[in-house]
């Protein structure tokens, strides 16, 4: 299997590369958009449950179109289907599981995380657009360990891997890791520890990318991915 | 008199909603929206209604419809923002300050419902401590944490989605389509279901997912 | 059908009394003792929903011993059948039900009733014995109306219908009603307003055996009720 | 690896309980009494511990067998009177200063185990409030009423009885045998069910009335 070189990873290779990371046996709940694709990616042999806002615990593969049903969905409104084991609860039960730390990891999407671990990824400061704060506070206040996948920077070249967050938090110190196109970070109470820099990068490149500083763990890797192709 | 809580019509089911009362509306993503009821009481013409919905602008969901009437003054939610980057009527209405917006955190916005039905008039919750959402509240500090105190809410009345019903009130939901009608039926003061299907037979203890003493009426919802 | 005259009435009479008051589709609770008799003189026609703090939202009458299920009780360990439409539920949402004023009526056992509607009944202090509060708090503080059954005064003639009371507080302001042996007394702003006093009996005496000062609502009546054995 | 929570015995689910742990055991009136699980806890050994249990003395409950073999430091609970006029084996340790007492009312008692699961570290609750039982804690009024701040109930273990059960955890509880159970489970570290039965299939998610994340190990009890 070859790798990707240089090339930054795509958004489906970010997924897949946070799912290696999932310990089998865990409960995951799975933030809209690019954090969905995990499911796709987990390593063989791994069973987890992932757990949806609106109360299924247990989702599966996406309802093919013979087998939708409007009453079975997801929190991003996906007509889903079960997975062996599933059982669904109300949402009042399902933000007491997510709040009670019995979500092992929420993988969420992000525009900005601080070196303190705060989260800003609910409002971007559209002007005149109402807010859509969802649960991604919950999920942010509530999981044992919370993950982001986000590209390093914003298609502008800002970095999203920041001193202090200039948008409206999600949550204060709360990410563990982050999953960049650039590279594999945990967020410590020393600031950014980056685990992994993508193939042929050097630890100075990412260093300029990234708006706070940035400790290289001892025995770094080198980041990389199967080709996969992105998502459309 | 036997207990019977069928009526025959969403129309009379909120006859007697009054200007100004607090409605819950229950649904998340495309389940459980009580559309039916939501149709009623446009046709009804109540007005300056609170709602405590999840999602404002949900396009599956009719309660746009009651946005867009005038009959809203003031939304709780956790979503509020219309698809699209042209506003939604709402998000006009937001703009030209004609309506009141609460936005909170989705499990906030539940367990304070749940709350609310339950007793409890306030609780202490690590989830916006920080955050835009919480600003102004109480910040308390357990252990080793900080937590925001949040208020229960209640509600004059609440409208349910659920798959069937028996004359006692007591519900069952398929799949996701729960999620926030049991609290928001605990939470009024006066809960109406529309169901899928009525049983000529109580419901077993074993199948019923809401006890019918949170139910004050049920109307069959024609598919 | 002849009534009693001057003789008190006796544990299931003042159960009957009780009853009377019931309105049609009510949510009762009814605590272990006397209450409990109240469900079998209900008003003909009168639909009731009895709860059962345990989760039990409908129970029917006492098992027979064929019927007899050890996982189908009530509060009091009674092995109890359920009613059309029943439901179970746990016991965190049992007391959700109750402490958020879903119960239309509470009818509750008492050593004592101050004026103020303060309320005594769960703590006897009997020297060295463990506490035993159960639901008593919940079901005084939480229940839409309180009503207490109990008589009139202690087996050594000390009035249960005082100015303060003197044993442990089960929940301060929280009685409505009282039946008692004698009288069928209101808690009101006012104090104790009296609405029905033992046939034969006169308001004089009915208050020599009270704690505290009684008013006679405008119109009160005689009490007295059919001819029922006492429970055993 | 396939989930799967069965394990052989009820010494295996407990063989690493430490000293002092605070434990769950549910049970109500006779129903839910993981008797299997209690009497495998006694014969393990384990001292010092804090019983979270709603009666410390009812007759068909084997916790009185811990508290006689002394391995009970503590228990929270709503009962324990002993029955009859003569002192329990509780009461005596009671009055010899042997084992700590927290008595709360019922419903506070579930609320607070049911907040330790929920993420809610304390909550006001108008029980108690002006009586023996809240003295000393923090009075608060919300509108025209007093409240009491309760703090959550979070636990090591929790002994949970219940009718059915899969590899997932998923459990079924017959009639009123529930109780206390599901919230334990979900406010311990470590939740062990003991069952009638054991299903080959996942239960239906119609049937199961906890979900298995809450359980981790799960005992088959012969009856």
């Amino acid at each position: 299997m070859s790798t990707v070189k240089t090339q930054p990873l795509n958004r489906r290779q970010m997924a897949w590369r946070s799912a290696q990371d999932i310990a089998d046996k865990s409960l995951v709940n799975l933030g809209l958009g690019m954090p969905l694709a995990v499911a796709d990616y987990l390593q063989p042999g791994r069973d987890v449950f992932f757990q949806s806002e609106n109360g299924v615990v247990g989702v599966g593969p996406l309802a093919t179109a013979d087998k939708i049903d409007t009453d079975l969905v997801d929190a991003g409104s996906r007509r889903v289907t079960l997975r062996p084991g599933a059982t669904i609860i109300d949402s009042a039960s399902s933000f007491a599981m997510i709040r009670g730390g019995h979500i092992d990891v929420s993988i969420l999407g992000a525009f900005e995380v601080a070196a303190n671990g705060d989260l800003a990824n609910w409002d971007m400061r559209v002007p005149d657009k109402g807010p859509l704060v969802g649960g991604a506070m919950d999920l942010a206040a509530g999981a044992r360990a919370v993950w982001v996948i986000m590209e390093h920077t914003t298609r502008k070249g800002a970095p999203r891997l920041v001193g202090s967050c200039s948008l409206p938090l999600t949550a204060v110190r709360c990410v563990k890791r982050i999953y960049t196109d650039l590279a594999v970070v945990d967020v410590t109470p020393a600031g950014f520890v980056v685990l992994e820099v993508l193939e042929g990068m050097t630890p100075e490149e990412l260093a300029t990318k990234s708006g706070a500083p940035l400790t290289f763990a001892p025995g770094w890797k080198p980041l990389s991915a199967p080709p996969i192709a992105d998502a459309d | 008199m036997a207990i019977d809580k069928r009526v025959k019509s969403a129309g009379d089911a909120l006859a007697d909603v009054a200007d100004g009362a607090t409605v819950f509306i229950s649904g998340f993503g495309g389940a459980g929206f009580p559309n039916l009821l939501i149709r009623a009481l446009r046709e009804q013409g109540t007005k300056r209604l609170t709602l405590v919905v999840n999602s404002a602008t949900h396009r599956y969901s009719l309660t746009h419809e009651l946005i867009e009437a005038g009959q809203v003054s003031k939304v709780i939610c956790s979503a509020a923002r219309g698809a699209g980057k042209d506003l939604s009527p709402f998000e006009t209405l937001l703009k030209a300050g004609k309506i009141e917006l609460t936005c909170l955190p989705q499990g906030t916005f539940a367990e304070a419902i749940r709350a609310g039905g339950a007793g409890i008039p306030a609780f202490y919750t690590p989830v916006g401590v920080g955050t835009d959402l919480t600003r102004g509240k109480e910040v308390r500090r357990f252990g080793e944490r900080d937590y925001v105190l949040e208020p229960a809410i209640q509600g004059d009345l609440a409208l349910v989605r659920a798959d069937t019903a028996d004359q006692y009130g007591n519900l069952t939901f398929r799949y996701a389509q729960a999620n926030f009608g049991p609290v928001m039926a605990t939470a009024a003061r006066l809960a109406v279901a529309e169901v899928r299907a009525i049983s000529d037979q109580p419901i077993p203890h074993t199948q019923a997912q809401l006890p019918g003493i949170y139910i004050d009426r049920v109307v069959l919802a024609a598919e």
